[in-house]
């Protein structure tokens, strides 16, 4: 029959599964985060044999690039205030109770039992079954844009996608709330090579991701995968101690983090004359409204991010580093 | 056998592997990363059910979705990370 | 015939990358893993780098392709050191 | 050049500008907060108005319309709701002026949260497509871990950590369903799924996201987080995480359970079991609560058992009339629960405790906070005339009307602990043979009993207006005309 890729996809799919599964039984936690990365860089090279590069980008950059690093973050934190820096242990700091076998397994079992009906119901469903492919196909013209992705992000769902800026915003407004109070783990020095690199790279990853911001209105692309990528910067930035985060940007940063968000639903708003809903952008200007909107979401998702990643807002550090009011 | 069908089972597969990790591990930082996996499942469904046998091309709209999705995530992962990394300094505080 | 060395500089390449991850399993401790990936590693990806430059159809996409080698190189090189160094010295902070 | 605004639009824009605002401007959050709390109610008054008039109306964003694009929808049921979130949200934030005023940094980070948390639950009330309801529970979501640990103690901290836990489980299994009805029908609009027929991928979806649902509304047995989650928040940040917060999730039950093939009669006995195990394992608890907060989150528990009880009061037959007791019961619970929350966290602030057992003791007695806890109490029971008493006698009258005997004893039973467990609240603040020092009984009156108190009488107060209260809800038919 067969087409030799079938056995790369198969190898592929059972590779993710493998490292699904190694990722969550393995002791260590620093491993467990790598053979994350690794499993979502996995699923990315799976996405674009789909045919999906823009979720493959964004995956790569965000699911795997961006979590990894607030995890390692955290487990450099977590290792920190359990005085575990260093040791090979994990860090321990709340000793977990054993879970009966038991139990765990009862568990499993449940959850096998799901999954086993969800991959029934999965092989019941419609092969390739009807979908948006001809609407869209119908509305492309009218977008603004000529990536279908991008269309559908920024034009006919823009809704979805504004409320996901604000799920940004949201988390960003949490994580400065949580972490008051919370003192810095130091940051390891990491030595001349990695200054250099970082020198190397910092223009580069511009470079690359206002590349991939402009080339999303025809291409792969876009202000999500983008923003991902400068927000990187940020994190280069943040890990050479090139840029240490003061009390006084916090305005700046706040004006940054909402840059995106505001931009995106005043547009909304304002577009809404002479017959037209929020959202309906006129044809004639809509391509440049969409750069307009989708270059102030880069900037708001990548500073938000790479704030994400610092964590504890900036603030002055009194009284041992605490202000618990 | 079409790459459809053998993602679709992975993707069902890697959601089932979350579920298991989000209700058993017992680790805080495993557990974000069970529920991770669980998106990155939910995600190969979107996505395999956005695939047309070539030379057809996808359909766009659930690719948009996942991205959505993906970003949705990192932010409720970097929430999550905030609360354990506050809780567990507070609790190495009051062991100290 | 472009075609033919072409898959064999892929061969080639697979072939480096099979090594490099038999010495990653097999070798003793940190530093001769670290050897043997980062230099297998490094000219697989070389070589089947080529392999798919030979492949590509325009100047633009073997410049590109040049460009992923050496940000790869560049990158797994710095790793290799950071991981060396980690092994060697441990975390210092200031 | 003239810039048209729909209501529904102002409903969700001005919460998220007002958000923005806030956050940009700390030092004036609270006054951009009440502005904004001022003016979305008054949107929503317009936008009551408009559906008054005209009937369910309907607004596709960005012009394109379902299944391509995302369309608003407000009828009877979503003004309903967004008036209980505005009207409660408006009272709370006025009682979270007070208690929030000897914490600057926790003032600082209410307003914002609590304008995002608005947008997402206005964003759920007008929404029409599956996605767009993803995207929004998780909005409502982050701002609602951020409302749990307010006050950034260690309880709430770790309650914190397991609300976000099952708040992103629930939100996944509800995108894993999503991606199901994907599959199958290849659109994600209520009118897709309206007519589509049953098969095993819109089955899975289906139970998938109703268990993400009942993960999010802490449907028993799901309800592990909720108790300690709605306890140990400071007390304006439990008013709308109980009265308001869970009610979004719920409400997306009411709207699947319109739009999908729902019910067969087994599933509806289903969730109807849930509910009753809910009631009476919610009551139990509260009963053995030792401390005040802990009683009122777990009487929660029990409440929203009650409300899916209503709905699957009269089975299948009867769903046409039953999700209007369940929408009422919605509304008391919301409005009452509230004011009990609100209460609660007066009575701790005056007394300093709130362990049940030595409240008696206190010679210090918050007349008005207690006062206004025994109101919230008496719509909760459901005393007439309270709104929660039109409610528990709607789902009571159809069930026994269907002749479901089972439904109107859990009903009862659950009335009998809900009078248990709040006596014993009741009676502590009656008594004071066990007062050592004299007693100072009208210490502790406050302007800030104001809204609370405004707000149990309205859960009384309603009660009286539920007949024009039920023709508006039923406005745009929400489950089809009643045979």
């Amino acid at each position: 029959m067969t087409d030799p890729l079938v056995i790369f996809d198969v190898a592929l799919a059972l590779a993710i599964v493998a490292l699904a599964v190694a990722a969550l039984s393995v002791r260590d936690l620093f491993a467990m985060i790598v053979l994350f990365v690794v499993f979502g860089l996995l699923s990315a090279l799976a996405w674009v044999r789909l045919s999906a590069p823009d979720v493959a980008l964004a995956e790569a950059a965000i699911g795997a690039g961006v979590t990894g690093a607030l995890l390692l973050k955290t487990l450099h934190h977590l290792r920190y205030v359990s005085g575990t820096l260093g040791q090979q242990a994990a860090y321990g700091v709340t000793p977990l109770t054993p879970v009966p076998i038991g139990v765990t397994l009862a568990n499993a079992i449940f959850c096998g039992l799901i999954t086993l009906g969800l991959a029934v119901a999965y092989l019941g469903a419609p092969a390739a079954g009807p979908g948006f492919d001809a609407l869209v196909a119908e509305a492309m013209p009218r977008s603004g844009v000529d990536h279908p992705v991008t269309g559908v992000l920024l034009n006919f769902r823009a809704y979805d996608t504004l409320m996901e800026v604000v799920v940004l915003l949201a988390a960003v407004v949490a994580v400065w709330q949580i972490e008051r109070g919370v003192s810095d783990a130091p940051a390891p020095v990491l030595g001349e090579v990695w200054q250099g690199f970082a020198r190397l790279a910092l223009p580069a990853t511009v470079v690359v991701g206002t590349y991939l911001l402009w080339v999303g209105a025809e291409a792969p692309g876009g202000a999500f995968q983008g923003g991902a990528v400068l927000a990187a910067v940020g994190l280069l930035l943040l890990l050479t101690r090139a840029y240490v985060p003061q009390p006084t940007h916090r305005g700046i940063a706040r004006g940054a983090f909402v840059l995106g968000t505001g931009v995106f639903a005043l547009v909304a708003l304002l577009v809404a004359s002479g017959g037209r809903v929020a959202f309906e952008y006129p044809l004639e200007h809509a391509k440049t409204l969409i750069l307009l909107i989708e270059g102030m979401v880069t900037i708001s998702i990548a500073v938000t991010l790479a704030a994400l990643f610092h964590g504890r807002e900036p603030v002055a550090q009194t009284k041992g580093g605490r202000d618990d009011t | 056998m079409t790459p459809d069908l053998i993602y679709g089972l992975c993707g069902v597969a890697v959601f089932g592997i979350g579920l298991v990790g989000a209700l058993c591990a017992q680790d805080r930082l495993r557990r974000v990363l069970a529920l991770k996996l669980c998106s990155v499942g939910a995600g190969f469904l979107l996505v395999v059910g956005a695939w047309r046998t070539p030379p057809a091309t996808p359909d766009p709209v659930p690719h948009a979705l996942v991205i959505t999705g993906i970003v949705v995530m990192v932010s409720a992962t970097a929430v999550a990370l905030a609360l354990i990394r506050r809780l567990q300094s507070l609790e190495a505080d009051d062991e100290r | 015939m472009l075609e033919i060395a072409a898959a064999a500089f892929i061969a080639l390449g697979t072939l480096f990358f099979v090594a490099g991850t038999v010495g990653l399993l097999r070798f003793p401790d940190i530093f001769c893993r670290l050897h043997a990936l980062t230099k297998a590693d490094g000219l697989g990806l070389a070589l089947i780098a080529v392999g798919v430059a030979l492949l590509a159809g325009t100047a633009g996409a073997v410049f590109r392709i040049a460009l992923v080698w050496f940000f790869v190189a560049v990158a797994s090189a710095t790793c290799g050191h950071l991981i060396a160094r980690y092994a060697r010295h441990g975390v210092r902070h200031d | 050049m003239s810039v048209e605004l729909s209501p529904m639009i102002l409903a969700i824009f001005l919460p998220l500008f007002g958000a923005i605002a806030a956050f940009i401007a700390p030092r004036a959050a609270w006054s951009i907060g009440l502005a904004t709390l001022a003016a979305t109610t008054g949107a929503v008054i317009w936008l009551a108005r408009d559906v008054w008039a005209k009937g369910a109306v309907m607004l596709p964003l960005g012009g394109w319309g379902a299944p391509l694009g995302i369309d608003l929808r407000a009828d009877g049921l979503s003004v309903a709701m967004l008036a209980l979130t505005s009207a409660v949200g408006f009272l709370v934030s006025i009682a979270a002026l007070d208690s929030l005023k000897d914490a600057a940094r926790q003032r600082q980070y209410f307003w914002p949260l609590w304008l995002l948390l608005l947008t997402g639950m206005n964003g759920v009330y007008l929404s029409t497509d599956l996605f767009n309801l993803y995207v929004m529970i998780e909005v409502i979501a982050l701002a609602a871990v951020g409302l749990t640990v307010l006050n950034g103690t260690r309880d709430a901290l770790r309650a914190g950590l397991e609300y976000m836990y099952a708040s992103i489980l629930g939100a996944l299994l509800f995108l894993m369903g999503v991606g199901f009805v994907y599959l199958h029908l290849g659109r994600l609009d209520f009118a897709g799924l309206a007519g589509a027929e049953v098969s095993g991928s819109l089955i899975a979806a289906m139970a998938l996201m109703f268990v993400g649902l009942a993960l999010k509304i802490a449907l028993f047995p799901l309800h592990f987080w909720l108790p300690a989650a709605h306890a140990n928040a400071t007390a304006p940040a439990s008013a709308l995480l109980s009265g308001l917060v869970v009610k979004a999730a719920l409400y997306i039950v009411l709207r699947l359970a319109q739009y999908m093939p729902f019910p067969s009669e087994t599933l509806l006995t289903l969730v109807g079991l849930m509910g009753a195990g809910a009631v009476i394992w919610g009551g139990i608890q509260a009963l053995r609560a030792e401390r005040l907060k802990l009683l009122v989150a777990w009487s929660t528990v029990a409440q929203i058992g009650l409300i899916f009880v209503a709905f699957a009061r009269a089975g299948e037959m009867g769903l046409t009339e039953s999700w209007k007791a369940a929408a009422l019961l919605i509304l008391a619970h919301g409005v009452a629960k509230a004011a009990m929350f609100l209460a609660a966290g007066r009575i701790k602030d005056e007394i300093g405790h709130d362990v049940i057992r030595d409240l008696d003791r206190a010679p210090i007695r918050p007349t008005l906070a207690q006062f206004t806890f025994a109101l919230a109490a008496i719509s909760l029971i459901g005393l007439p005339p309270s709104l929660g008493f039109i409610g528990k006698w709607s789902l009571m009258e159809g069930a026994m009307a269907a002749g479901y005997w089972h439904w109107v004893a859990v009903t009862m039973a659950g009335t009998l602990l809900s009078v248990a467990y709040f006596s014993r609240v009741l009676t502590a603040f009656l008594r004071f043979d066990r007062v050592r020092a004299p007693v100072g009984e009208h210490q502790g009156w406050a302007l800030a009993d104001a809204a609370p108190l405004t707000l149990a009488l309205a859960a009384i107060g309603l009660g009286l207006m539920a007949a024009p209260l039920l023709s508006f809800i039923e406005i745009g038919y929400p489950f089809g005309v009643a045979q």
